[in-house]
């Protein structure tokens, strides 16, 4: 019996350092963020996108040929929204938070470190939609947020993701 | 430095060679009469070389290297483990001699590399105190002293 | 307290069971914003008045040697980009306007007193006897060899760059480089208000890592990807890092090597090509013309 | 002995926490360095204790392998040193770093990032050698100390010695090559390998020269051997000052000159003369590191001088703390009686298993190099060598002790320990591959309206063109119907003669100031880009009637 222990020990030492591992692995590896929208505007993309036929980059300014995408500001809600567009609840709730809001009513904090450079306009210009990373606009409606790792960006990269192969130099991307 | 001076300096340091290890001697004075070799070796260097040559610094301790070597042929006992060991040890100025040299851009240089190992064969495969074998490793040694200067040029 | 085997199974089995509930739970809120308040709009004066003081701790010139024309970056043989610059010493009257634009350019922090009196000054852009010295971004370049993390990398359009965020500071660089370009941020700027971001584009260095010349790489990529968004190929055209910009004489020209029909190209033409005699042998890219060749 | 060590050590030690700390907290700005200079006291600091870690290694390791019988308990007490010093020394270079929490970069494992590192730099052969050192130190320490209560493990020591001894040559030849393949003029030296490996010995021999007069003993061959080493770093200096015209006369002083006494045997007789000639020697060995790594001299700062007491300090708590514990464990290894013994014993050698363990360490290094060659980018050829002989006698140890627990216990236990090891090697390395989450303390940036500049040239208006105005009007210049029709009164159309008729320059005021139901533009476009837009707009038209581009 007293020889039979110390194996046994160890086998159950062995399954506790495989299992904490992989838990610790499970509760470390990248989640996704999710993400509350500070404004007081009430917004929803899923009205906005496909359903209007309108792109990206009318309030997104610069997403699909700039260096960044920008956020509306308030002249560009005001473009479409100073009449009113339909009498369902939602949008009077909006247009009434629009008459208040300052003149910047949408800041969002980007998750892209800011030594690093991403050029969206260059991205979709390679055809890399905004789904690919900002999933559907439904996904974004719900709150979650594109994973910012540099092993997604370098995969894409690498071209193991489906897209033409690019420059995995460090100098490309990090400034 | 010339060939002449490069040759001279390997005689000069095989001179004390037969010598050093014959009589029994005490750790303190041993350990001194090594380093004196290395010492004269160093002021050989110095009267016959140039900081100019890449391997000036390297020099009086492959001189050292081949002294070592040869003395193991004049041993009475342990001759393979001492033999292997001084031949490592001058594989081993000469690598990282070279590695570091390599990083100031002086080119890397294999030949050394390539002939010193073949020692071992001598030095494990014939009968150590047999006189081929003897007389294989003092080719070979002299082989690989030549040959890393030839390369240099 | 005794634990029989079956129950202490059970136990074992209950607990892995609620660890890996819990490791289920893949979603996180968002990490919060660590950007410091820095001012944007700080006071010029400072940073030329610290420009003026580091000229008395470097007094002396760089003895120069002369080199040939920098051409292929010896990494990257296939290139048709290598960037760089030459410094007209005939030109330049060494009025700094240089040093004070890359220190706005790149958010340059100053450096407190104390750090000042040891002469640990964080310029990229140094006056040395009046002579602008900067990182010479070599082709052979001894910082990258010894880096141990690969922080310190050349670019395949020709410059020597460097990646903060994988910089662990163990300033192997900094002592191998011959020309000391390279500087340590042995405080964190930021906290003590010395850090100003002028330019939202360019990072603020924390404290610890190394940093040097980068060759204003935010000009340098924002051209890049302008040319490329637009389907343009792009050989280091259109764009000006801020010392050269700023220069009122036009002495520092600054342009792609391999392009013969670059402003660079062009200009040095039959001039004298100088590099500083400690980093001559390793292929530099940033040199000094003076006289005829 | 044990007592006396660890108040010494403390009184040492805890003063000297506040330097560590200070050196933690305000980081390298707290010693004495330059942005000329960069390496300070810490370094200097560790090439001395890595120096003296190898007493141990000679004593033991080197000395069994040639076949020198020597006294298990001065081998003992060097082994215990080493380890005490290996502890302290690879603390420096983590005080040294400008960012310690990520030492862990240094570790040439891939990640997800494909980020490899350079394993051209001197620093990641130090980083790998230093830790494989410390774990086949302590390996052949275990080893020693299970064979003195199990003489069946006798038969490991030799073939254990034949790993640690070339790996502690090649330690400190890589920390000599740290300074030999570097650009600084003081550094530089071809010779620095073998100069390194014998000041290491010298002041490693010093160290246990000091520990057995503490313990009240007299070892000769000790004395001899400290009086030997001292001429061969006479030649060493001797070539050092002839290659870099640089002169230390209090070197030859207290390095060379002092040890000379110990051929007087009167004054060989006096305990404290020996101390002191060994004190001598460590001092002017740590002050030759210390000019080495700093050839012109900065203002020291309190820290550099806490750092260095600190280095004493650790080593004596740990010494005398590691003795005590083992004590605890392992008596027989501090029974004079038993150790005496041990010297009688024969000591043969485990050939199969030796070359089995080399065989195994072998492939590692060639399961490493391939790994790196297919992935790190550029392959940078013998200057990975220095790092593949520590990983391959990591492995060759690690079997080798294996093969000792399987003799020890059974092989099922050693099996289950392999076992162990390889999930713990491969939960680490999943960690390091994945790499952290955030790394960069200055991460993220707050994004709010803004106007990419884009420039006026025609691709740039097109874009311009479909961001801000298509909403609207249309890529194409078409009325975008999908959003118009449901919620305006449908606009006139604008052809080329509409537009041709209000003329540009109204146009684009139109475009700045707004009309009818669309807002102005002021602010979000340039002046010069609201006349681009509009001649984008009139190219358009254009297109649309069947007309060439303009």
């Amino acid at each position: 019996m007293q020889k039979r222990k110390i194996p046994f020990t160890i086998l159950w030492v062995i399954l506790a350092v495989c299992g904490g591992g992989l838990v610790v692995w499970d509760l470390t590896a990248f989640p996704d963020y999710i993400y509350e929208n500070p404004s007081t505007l009430p917004f929803n993309h899923e009205k906005h996108g496909e359903a209007l036929g309108l792109d990206c980059s009318k309030c997104h300014p610069g997403a699909e040929a700039g260096i960044r995408a920008g956020m509306p500001s308030k002249a560009d809600c005001m473009d479409c929204h100073n009449l009113p567009l339909s009498d369902s609840p939602e949008n009077e709730a909006f247009d009434k938070a629009l008459l208040t809001a300052k003149e910047n009513p949408f800041t969002f904090t980007s998750l892209l470190p800011s030594n690093v450079v991403f050029p969206h306009g260059l991205h979709v210009k390679s055809g890399v939609s905004c789904e690919t990373c900002h999933g559907s606009a439904k996904e974004i409606d719900a709150g979650r947020r594109p994973q910012v790792r540099m092993q997604d960006c370098l995969a894409c990269h690498q071209g193991k993701r489906g897209f033409p192969q690019a420059s995995t130099d460090c100098a490309r991307c990090h400034r | 430095m010339t060939s002449f001076a490069y040759m001279l300096a390997a005689l000069f340091a095989m001179i004390p060679a037969p010598f050093l290890f014959k009589a029994p001697m005490r750790v303190p004075l041993r350990g001194a009469a090594i380093a004196i070799v290395l010492l004269v070796d160093e002021v050989f260097v110095w009267l016959v070389s140039s900081p100019e040559y890449p391997h000036y610094e390297l020099l009086p301790f492959q001189m050292l290297a081949l002294m070592l070597c040869v003395s193991t042929l004049f041993l009475g006992r342990r001759r393979r483990l001492y033999a292997s060991l001084a031949t490592v040890l001058w594989l081993w100025i000469d690598f990282f001699g070279m590695l570091s040299l390599s990083y100031r851009g002086v080119p890397f240089q294999w030949l050394p590399f390539a002939v010193l190992p073949l020692a071992f064969l001598p030095i494990f495969f014939m009968h150590p105190y047999k006189k081929e074998s003897r007389f294989f490793l003092a080719v070979i040694w002299a082989a690989a002293w030549i040959l890393s200067f030839v390369f240099e040029l | 307290m005794k634990i029989s085997r079956a129950s202490f199974l059970k136990l074992l089995t209950g607990t892995f069971a609620a660890l890996s509930l819990f490791g289920c739970r893949r979603e996180k809120s968002l990490p919060k914003n660590e950007h410091r308040e820095v001012s944007s709009k700080p006071d010029l004066s400072l940073w030329q008045k610290e420009i003026d003081e580091a000229r008395f701790a470097t007094p002396r010139p760089e003895s120069l040697v002369m080199v040939p024309r920098p051409g292929i970056h010896p990494k990257f043989p296939d290139a048709d980009v290598r960037l760089g610059m030459a410094i007209d010493l005939d030109l330049c009257d060494s009025c700094g306007k240089c040093a004070l634009a890359c220190m706005v350019e790149n958010n340059v922090p100053r450096v407190n007193a104390d750090e000042a009196r040891k002469g640990r000054y964080m310029h990229w852009l140094e006056l040395r006897g009046g002579m602008p010295v900067m990182c010479a971004h070599c082709g052979d370049a001894p910082c990258e060899k010894v880096c141990p993390t690969g922080a310190a990398v050349a670019s395949p359009d020709g410059f020597s760059s460097m990646v903060y965020p994988r910089c662990i500071g163990t300033r192997f660089c900094g002592a191998n480089c011959p020309l000391h370009a390279r500087k340590f941020n042995y405080t964190d700027a930021a906290e003590q208000g010395l850090a100003a971001k002028f330019n939202p584009e360019v990072p603020l260095r924390p404290q610890g890592v190394m940093e040097k010349c980068s060759l204003c790489i935010q000009r340098l990529q924002n051209a890049r990807i302008q040319a490329k968004t637009f389907g343009l190929e792009w050989r280091g055209s259109g764009v000006l890092p801020a010392c050269a910009a700023a220069c009122p004489k036009h002495a520092i020209i600054f342009g792609n090597w391999l392009d013969l029909n670059s402003d660079l190209v062009r200009k040095t033409r039959g001039r004298g090509i100088y590099a500083p005699k400690s980093i001559a042998k390793f292929l530099p890219a940033v040199v000094y013309l003076r006289g005829k060749a | 002995m044990n007592r006396n060590f660890l108040i010494f050590g403390l009184v040492l030690l805890l003063p000297s926490l506040f330097a560590v700390d200070s050196a933690l907290s305000i980081g390298p700005a707290s010693w004495a360095l330059s942005q000329e200079s960069f390496w300070g006291t810490p370094i200097a600091d560790f090439v001395f204790w890595i120096g003296l870690a190898h007493a141990g290694t000679l004593f033991s390791a080197i000395l069994l392998v040639l076949g020198v019988r020597w006294q298990h308990r001065v081998a003992f007490l060097a082994e215990l040193s080493t380890i005490a010093a290996l502890g302290v020394a690879a603390s420096f270079p983590l005080i040294h770093l400008g960012i310690p929490e990520a030492f862990y970069n240094m570790i040439p494992v891939g990640n997800a990032r494909s980020m490899y590192v350079n394993v051209e730099s001197p620093l990641v052969w130090d980083f790998v050698a230093i830790f494989v050192y410390g774990t086949v130190s302590v390996l052949y320490l275990l080893l020693h100390l299970f064979s003195i209560r199990n003489a069946s493990l006798e038969k490991y020591r030799r073939p254990f010695a034949w790993i640690l001894f070339p790996l502690v040559l090649w330690v400190h030849t890589i920390v000599s090559l740290d300074f030999a393949v570097t650009f600084v003029p003081g550094w530089q030296g071809a010779y620095f390998p073998l100069y390194f490996i014998f000041g290491a010995l010298f002041s490693g021999v010093a160290l246990v020269q000091i520990l057995v007069e503490l313990s009240h003993r007299r070892v000769r061959a000790v004395e001899d051997l400290l009086i030997a080493f001292s001429w061969a770093l006479l030649a060493f200096w001797m070539w050092e000052a002839n290659v870099k015209a640089v002169w230390h006369p209090e070197l030859l002083i207290f390095g060379f000159l002092v040890p000379q006494l110990l051929w007087i045997s009167k004054v060989r007789e006096i305990s404290v003369v020996r101390a002191l000639v060994a004190i001598s020697v460590m001092a002017s060995l740590w002050w030759e590191r210390i000019g080495l790594v700093q050839p012109e001299n900065l203002d020291w700062t309190w820290v550099d001088l806490g750092l260095a007491s600190f280095g004493i300090g650790a080593f004596c708590v740990a010494f005398a703390l590691l003795r005590i514990l083992l004590k605890k464990f392992f008596p027989q290894a501090f029974d004079e009686d038993v150790m005496e013994s041990l010297r009688e014993r024969v000591v043969s050698f485990e050939r199969k298993k030796f070359w089995i363990s080399v065989g195994v360490g072998t492939f590692a290094a060639g399961a490493f190099a391939v790994y790196f060659i297919w992935n790190a980018p550029a392959f940078p050829g013998v200057r990975m060598i220095p790092v593949l002989f520590p990983i391959g006698a990591l492995c060759a140890g690690i079997s080798l002790s294996l093969f000792a627990i399987a003799e020890l216990w059974k092989t099922r236990v050693a099996v289950m320990c392999a076992v162990l090891l390889a999930v713990f090697a491969v939960a680490v390395g999943g960690l390091l591959y994945r790499g952290t989450d955030v790394s960069y303390t200055e991460s993220l940036t707050t994004v709010e309206s803004v106007n990419p500049a884009l420039g006026t040239s025609k691709q740039a208006t097109a874009e311009l063109w479909n961001a801000r105005c298509a909403a609207c009007h249309g890529k194409d210049g078409n009325l975008n119907r999908k959003f118009v029709h449901e919620f305006y009164p449908l606009p006139q159309t604008l052809s080329l003669e509409r537009l041709d008729s209000l003329g540009l320059d109204s146009l684009s005021k139109v475009v700045l100031e707004g009309r009818n139901y669309m807002r102005p533009f002021r602010g979000r476009v340039t002046d010069a880009e609201a006349f681009a837009l509009v001649r984008y707009m009139r190219s358009l038209a254009v297109q649309k009637k069947g007309g060439a581009v303009p």
